[in-house]
């Protein structure tokens, strides 16, 4: 039908990704996170990577693995410091990797202009704080504002719950988070979900992410388990 | 023979890879969603508000709220989505859609356009999503007469009308021609019912002519 | 429950609109438009109005005697220009209205923006246009761009399907188009659908305008023939 | 008496107007959910994609796909509604939320807020979406303890940790006192267990105190 690719393994939908490439992660918390995607780039083997995600890895996951193994030149996140992040920890205070700490809003709207071609927008969130030095302001309608720019990627890893064969997606509560702006905003979207359906299985009135930013799909059992069973993700 | 509107349209859709996101204007590109092979693959956006918009609806299948953007019933395919205006153009400003195939009054060799407004003094303005449609789509294709009504160049060194955007279209597509502008200039594809030099001629314009082009 | 209010009669939902407000109209063609609310508009009195609108009145319609009645002082919007909209461009010629015409795209995210409190964005929608004359504009990422800016509103008048009593909204079909941007950039957002539902009697991952964005909800008889039976729009 | 915790999550809670959409912040600012009255139809939002968020779910309740802005898996009422990061944030970016209730390290006689880092030199940042809330809401409260573990005050002159914002907070709720902040500087509202010129020793601060505030 589309141009969206349908296959059965997390490392066949992922494909190739190449050193140095931008690779935006969705997920907030354990809600939503492409674990299988992530854990298929660490096999795949490219390194010097940009990473935007809004946290910097948990405990011994791909992502933190990736950061301990020095892969993730870059990181662009909201809240790198979890109680379990001691990869990020160790590489940031090794000065192995670099951080821009965005605020989480600024993130997803910095996401969402690179989705949407626009080249920046004015936002009053992190005016006169560290997290604005060396940026552009102006006020505007009395509210002093900052100058954000777009975030875009090479490659977005996804996890959403259902797609239909056009590649249109729904998500499940709150793993939805970056998953929408993020699938917009990368060259390439690499997606995980837990049901794969036919074209039309999803009412077009509740398409939450529409087919022509889905660019390959991978059904993955654990991300059933994940989604039908509670309590099933540590 | 110079083509007729259905051939111009079947030659445009001929160029639509499978697989392909497409916006088509409102006029004559509509003519286009004709001629698109079944199973191709091809989505139809329509910016005010869905992709997989299927042909025009008739009879019973009518509703007044399933529209496309020239405000013609028409009908959803399955995997078709709806989304609000905010979501549909920054589907098409974001360079998502493949392509957009518009009309046009001028196009100039450079790829600037003209279809919004005949700059007639008295007009009531109006430009819809014609301005975001042409720099939006990966590529731009018009879809024209080569000539206006009274015999005038629609492919024009600069553009006289008020612009829609500059330097947006890579391609047009007419009942005399197959032409591509942009920063090089214009480059002659594929003439019909004519010669490269007559198409000159017509348009007073000298065109880089392939030395495989194809005469008639 | 939450603070949106139910009501029997649009000019009760519609309330005191004051003269020279600023009065955002949904509606895209036949599609969405808020009829019943627009004609409560005309018979509130409120003159010296801004309407925001993609189009500027059809034929007889409420829009269109607004404007024949010189109550409209300024209208924004994309596409004036019509068969049947007359009223409009009698105003227009005769210099009783002003126009400020606005790519439906950089209407629709102006529109978003002042919903989203940013202070403006960089688009290339209309760059070397007349429309972007006096703009400012920069080159971003080697693309020339153009500062828009966003569009407030004290009342927004939007036609939706379903409303639960949470306030919570759905659409259909391609009668989306404004309604959900212009319900968040209004300080007052008035709602006409089709059907009322007790709340949780929209499915939560469906929702389309949540009912933080609505203020009052009239259910009309009318919304439901609209919706309900094909072709009964003129 | 100085207020626990448990009464200052009440004393905030009883100045949320019903019908209210409230941000409820991660620690201390959490415990105001367990004081809103029963219809009330006050409605809580997370940041991280809902409004109609209920109170922390327990054994089977518990999703991992269903959590608030602590990570911390929480339950939907009916009338809930999720939504993407960008939504959310435009949602409480552009005024939409009534009140948003935020723990501080710091917050000055200004409204100046420091509450996302200690500034320690070693320390790995974090932000999340403090500066976002801190900015968006139409009211931004404090709730925290008025002075430090060691002593120190909380309510300064000027802040001198990082800033999360600035001139955002209106009123700080504390063990010791309610306090108006803002472009007039601090203004006492309320003690708990102390008098006015307590509080202003205290923090070393001279606060306006209205006529007719109570004195213990």
């Amino acid at each position: 039908m589309t141009r969206t690719r349908f296959v059965d393994t997390a490392v066949e939908a992922l494909g190739v990704v190449p050193d140095g490439a931008t690779v935006m992660i969705g997920g907030f918390g354990p809600a939503g996170q492409p674990v299988e995607l992530v854990a298929a780039l660490l096999a795949q083997g490219a390194t010097d990577l940009v990473v935007v995600s809004n946290n910097a890895g948990n405990g011994e996951d791909a992502l933190a693995h990736l950061i301990a193994l020095g892969r993730v030149r870059r990181i662009m996140c909201s809240f790198p410091r979890q109680a379990d992040s001691w990869h990020f920890d160790a590489a940031y205070r090794a000065g192995r990797i670099e951080l821009e700490l965005v605020p989480q809003g600024n993130l997803a709207e910095r996401i969402r202009a690179a989705g949407a071609g626009l080249g920046g927008f004015f936002t009053p969130t992190g005016y006169g704080t560290p997290l604005a030095e060396g940026k552009e302001t102006r006020v505007i309608g009395g509210v002093p504002m900052v100058l954000e720019t777009p975030i875009h990627a090479d490659v977005a890893l996804i996890k959403a719950h259902r797609a239909d064969r056009a590649g249109n997606l729904t998500y499940r509560r709150t793993a939805r988070n970056f998953g929408p702006v993020m699938a917009a905003a990368a060259r390439r979207t690499v997606v995980q979900v837990a049901e794969v359906v036919p074209a039309g299985g999803i009412d077009p009135e509740t398409v939450v992410t529409p087919g022509i930013y889905v660019d390959s799909v991978v059904r993955l059992d654990s991300a059933t388990t994940i989604a039908g069973t509670k309590g099933a993700v540590s | 023979m110079t083509l007729t509107r259905q051939e111009m349209a079947a030659r445009v859709a001929r160029d639509i890879a499978p697989g392909s996101y497409v916006n088509l204007g409102i006029g004559l590109p509509t003519l286009v969603g004709n001629h698109l092979p079944a199973g191709s693959g091809i989505t139809l956006h329509t910016e005010n508000g869905m992709l997989g918009m299927g042909p025009a609806a008739v009879g019973d299948e009518v509703d007044p709220e399933l529209i496309n953007a020239g405000k013609v019933p028409v009908t959803d395919l399955p995997g078709a989505a709806y989304f609000h205006q905010a979501d549909s153009f920054a589907m098409m400003r974001g360079g998502h859609i493949d392509v957009c195939v518009l009309g046009a009054f001028q196009v100039s060799v450079h790829g600037d356009l003209a279809n919004w407004s005949t700059g007639a003094p008295n007009a009531i303005p109006a430009v819809g999503g014609a301005m975001d449609l042409a720099v939006g789509a990966r590529d731009t294709w018009v879809m024209m007469t080569l000539l206006a009504k009274d015999g005038t160049p629609k492919l024009v060194e600069e553009c006289t009308l008020p612009l829609t955007g500059l330097g947006c279209v890579s391609r047009v597509y007419s009942d005399l021609a197959v032409i591509d502008v942009g920063p090089h200039g214009a480059r002659l594809l594929e003439t019909f019912g004519t010669m490269a030099s007559q198409v000159e001629d017509l348009l007073g314009l000298a065109l880089t002519t392939p030395a495989g082009l194809p005469q008639p």
